[in-house]
């Protein structure tokens, strides 16, 4: 638990000196929003139905990026060996590395949410802080196996490359539990069907940051 | 338990189709200064690397403290330290920030500044991206001492220091040995290096080749270079 | 025979074909790769 | 190796004659008609990919558990196999969807699960593919391997939330028991098909990994050196 909170800190504090990198990620994840508008067309009503969908794709192409660099910093540098060797438990690499990648990407949704919700014109019908708690179950979804599979592909020179076509099919179900919510709270939940979707989204976290912690440490071993 | 920091018996270590070490033996007593010296591409960072379970062998026997480093045993790790050519140290953090998350995660009593003073680093308070090589060298110095490991494994320990670094470094070996440690090196610095151990161990193309006093060593050296093998 | 699809016996086939043709083909290729070695 | 081969005949075999039978002997099935028989070459190539993936799983696993090579030549066997009726299902099933629903494509969550799958597994292939060294390409092949199967029924639960569009579709306990034979036997046939195929894969890729990875002779014993 120690190591963990040293860990995180260190995770933090790092992208904290960077924190030009995390603006760049917004920046991204803004352009996208945009591309996907000009995709599309200018049809407002389309627009607006399909803002769930725009945000995610948007967050989660951002966050191949950063995951991909995370663990470039911590091979090149040789830092990785350095704490395996200290020793640190690979379970609290990972676990420092995973919130920490889910706090950055929180942020890079947090403001690609706000864009979203200004440029596509949609006002939640739902209370709003229900948006607050699937960006948070999202993009938890998305960087514990995203962290797993960073650092399987680390070492690698196509990790960029390899990356998404490991983590894409892999997070679909966490995709579709959040954009589904998403829509649910901006488009009204008539039916009653947010809850169920937040529970998918609850369990799909659960397995992965179960599972990705245990299979951590023969990755990096 | 055998008085052996390292015992190696036929150890040996290939990438693909390459044997960088090859039937080495070896025992390093505990509480020893022992060298290993060689060309380019002999085995000396290899051997340190498997000493410090940062790679596997491929055959062979070797025991650190009795133990099998293969195993990756956390209770063996922590009493080995391994300076390597990379200095694993944090880009965006400063040197006291390094040493901090160090002795966080090492659950140690952090004496900062005293880590830092016995590697001269005390006024630097930017992050490490700034720093020279010389001044990286001797930080990665700095969590070497913090560490107080019972075996440190030192890869060039001269490496990129200028000529008051080679006396501050000698001191700071000296001084792990004195506190009890092991010191293993390993170094192209053949006459420096051979008037700092005890022992030595000269490789040539991943063999070895000679062992013996470390005063002997240049001569060792010259011989293995004159005489092919 | 009310609501029974007629026909349609092309799609057996396409998909029947196709299904042999795959498992015929990796016979085939596991065959030459165990040669070249 | 030969062994292998011979189940592969066997399993050639059992699905010539089970789809014999389901072609040429039962009668049209009640609502499909003709199209119906898409059904014994559709089933079994279902549950075989499952059960290929799922061996792949166990053997991912005992990689990760023991490390021995041998597990790894079987994951990527299986894996592979376990892909290629994989791709086979998603043709079937896309030329079953035109007669039924009118559309190649509908985003049924049997279909659309095993489309989800098909990338997975293909992006398992992709990165062993690209790691050289032969530890770590084992341990990364097998984790990924494990993850890419846990996911399965991740994707399929959610996917079925997603979208329920149609009924269950049928499995041997609710068809005529005129369909049981041919289906099982293809069935068996496939699975003999598939473990045959594994077996030489696996047996191909060992002795890849021996030759790549074959210790080279050691260096020879130096001369005693006088100082």
């Amino acid at each position: 638990m120690n190591q963990l909170r040293w860990m995180l800190y260190k995770d933090l504090l790092i992208e904290w000196r960077g924190r030009a990198r995390v603006a760049a990620l917004s920046t991204f994840a803004v352009t996208l929003l945009l591309l996907f508008s000009f995709a599309v067309g200018p049809d407002t009503d389309a627009l607006r139905t399909h803002a769930p969908a725009y945000l995610w794709l948007s967050v989660l192409t951002a966050s191949t990026l950063l995951l991909t660099h995370g663990f470039k910093l911590e091979v090149e540098s040789g830092a990785m060996e350095g704490l395996l060797l200290l020793p640190v438990s690979p379970r609290a690499i990972f676990y420092g590395k995973a919130i920490a990648n889910m706090v950055l990407l929180l942020a890079v949704g947090v403001v690609a949410l706000l864009v979203t919700l200004v440029l596509f014109d949609v006002t939640p019908r739902e209370n709003p802080i229900w948006l607050l708690l699937i960006l948070v179950l999202g993009t938890a979804g998305v960087s514990a196996p995203g962290t797993l599979y960073a650092g399987l592909t680390a070492r690698l020179h196509a990790a960029q490359m390899v990356l998404p076509v490991l983590l894409f099919p892999l997070v679909v179900p966490c995709m579709v539990a959040a954009v589904r919510a998403t829509s649910l709270v901006l488009g009204g939940d008539a039916m009653g069907q947010l809850d169920s979707w937040l529970w998918v989204l609850g369990c799909f976290d659960a397995i992965y940051w179960s599972l990705c912690g245990v299979l951590f440490g023969k990755v990096i071993g | 338990m055998p008085a052996a920091a390292i015992e190696a018996r036929d150890v040996g270590r290939r990438y693909g189709r390459r044997w960088a070490l090859a039937r080495l033996d070896l025992i390093v007593p505990e509480g020893s200064f022992f060298l290993l010296v060689g060309a380019n591409g002999s085995g000396k960072t290899t051997f340190l690397r498997l000493a410090a379970s940062a790679e596997q062998r491929n055959r062979g026997e070797l025991a650190v403290f009795g133990q099998d480093p293969a195993r990756r045993a956390e209770n063996l790790r922590a009493h080995v330290a391994l300076l390597s050519h990379k200095a694993g140290l944090y880009e965006d953090l400063s040197a006291r920030e390094n040493l901090e998350l160090l002795a966080g995660l090492a659950s140690m009593e952090p004496r900062i500044a005293e880590w830092l003073a016995a590697v001269q680093l005390e006024d630097r308070p930017d992050p490490v991206r700034c720093f020279s090589a010389g001044m990286r060298k001797r930080l990665a110095f700095a969590r070497l001492i913090a560490q107080r490991p019972r075996l440190a494994l030192i890869d060039e320990p001269y490496g990129q220091l200028d000529p008051v670094g080679f006396d501050l470094v000698d001191g700071l070996m000296h001084t792990l040995r004195d506190q009890g440690a092991t010191v293993v090196i390993a170094s192209h610095l053949v006459e420096r290096a051979s008037r700092q151990a005890d022992t030595a161990l000269v490789l040539h193309q991943g063999t070895p080749r000679w062992q013996g006093p470390a005063r002997k060593v240049p001569a060792a050296w010259a011989a293995v270079h004159r005489v092919p093998a | 025979m009310d609501g029974m699809v007629v026909g349609g016996w092309e799609y057996v086939w396409a998909a029947y074909g196709l299904s042999w043709m795959a498992l015929v083909g990796y016979t085939a290729s596991l065959w030459l790769r165990g040669k070249d070695t | 190796m030969r062994k292998d081969w011979a189940l592969v005949a066997t399993g050639f075999v059992l699905l010539a004659i089970g789809h014999g039978l389901g072609l040429f002997f039962v009668p049209p099935e009640a609502m499909m008609g003709e199209t119906g028989r898409i059904f014994y070459v559709h089933v079994p190539t279902a549950w075989n990919c499952l059960v290929m993936f799922l061996i792949a799983f166990v053997c991912a696993v005992m990689v990760l558990w023991s490390g021995h090579p041998k597990w790894d030549a079987r994951t990527t066997g299986y894996v592979e196999v376990g892909t290629l009726y994989n791709v086979m299902l998603l043709f079937q099933g896309s030329i079953w969807a035109r007669p039924t629903w009118g559309v190649y494509w509908t985003w049924d969550p049997r279909l659309t699960t095993a489309a989800v799958m098909a990338v997975t597994f293909a992006g398992v292939m992709v990165l062993r593919k690209l790691i050289e060294d032969p530890e770590r390409r084992a341990t990364a092949h097998a984790v990924a391997t494990v993850v890419a199967f846990v996911n399965v029924p991740v994707v399929y639960m959610s996917v079925k939330w997603w979208r329920t569009l149609h009924q269950d579709m049928s499995s041997p306990s609710t068809v005529d028991s005129v369909m049981h034979w041919p289906l099982r036997t293809a069935a068996i046939g496939m699975l003999l098909l598939g473990v045959g195929f594994a077996m030489v894969r696996a047996e191909l890729e060992r002795r890849r990994i021996a030759i790549e990875d074959e210790a080279p002779e050691l260096p020879p014993v130096p001369n005693p050196l006088e100082v």
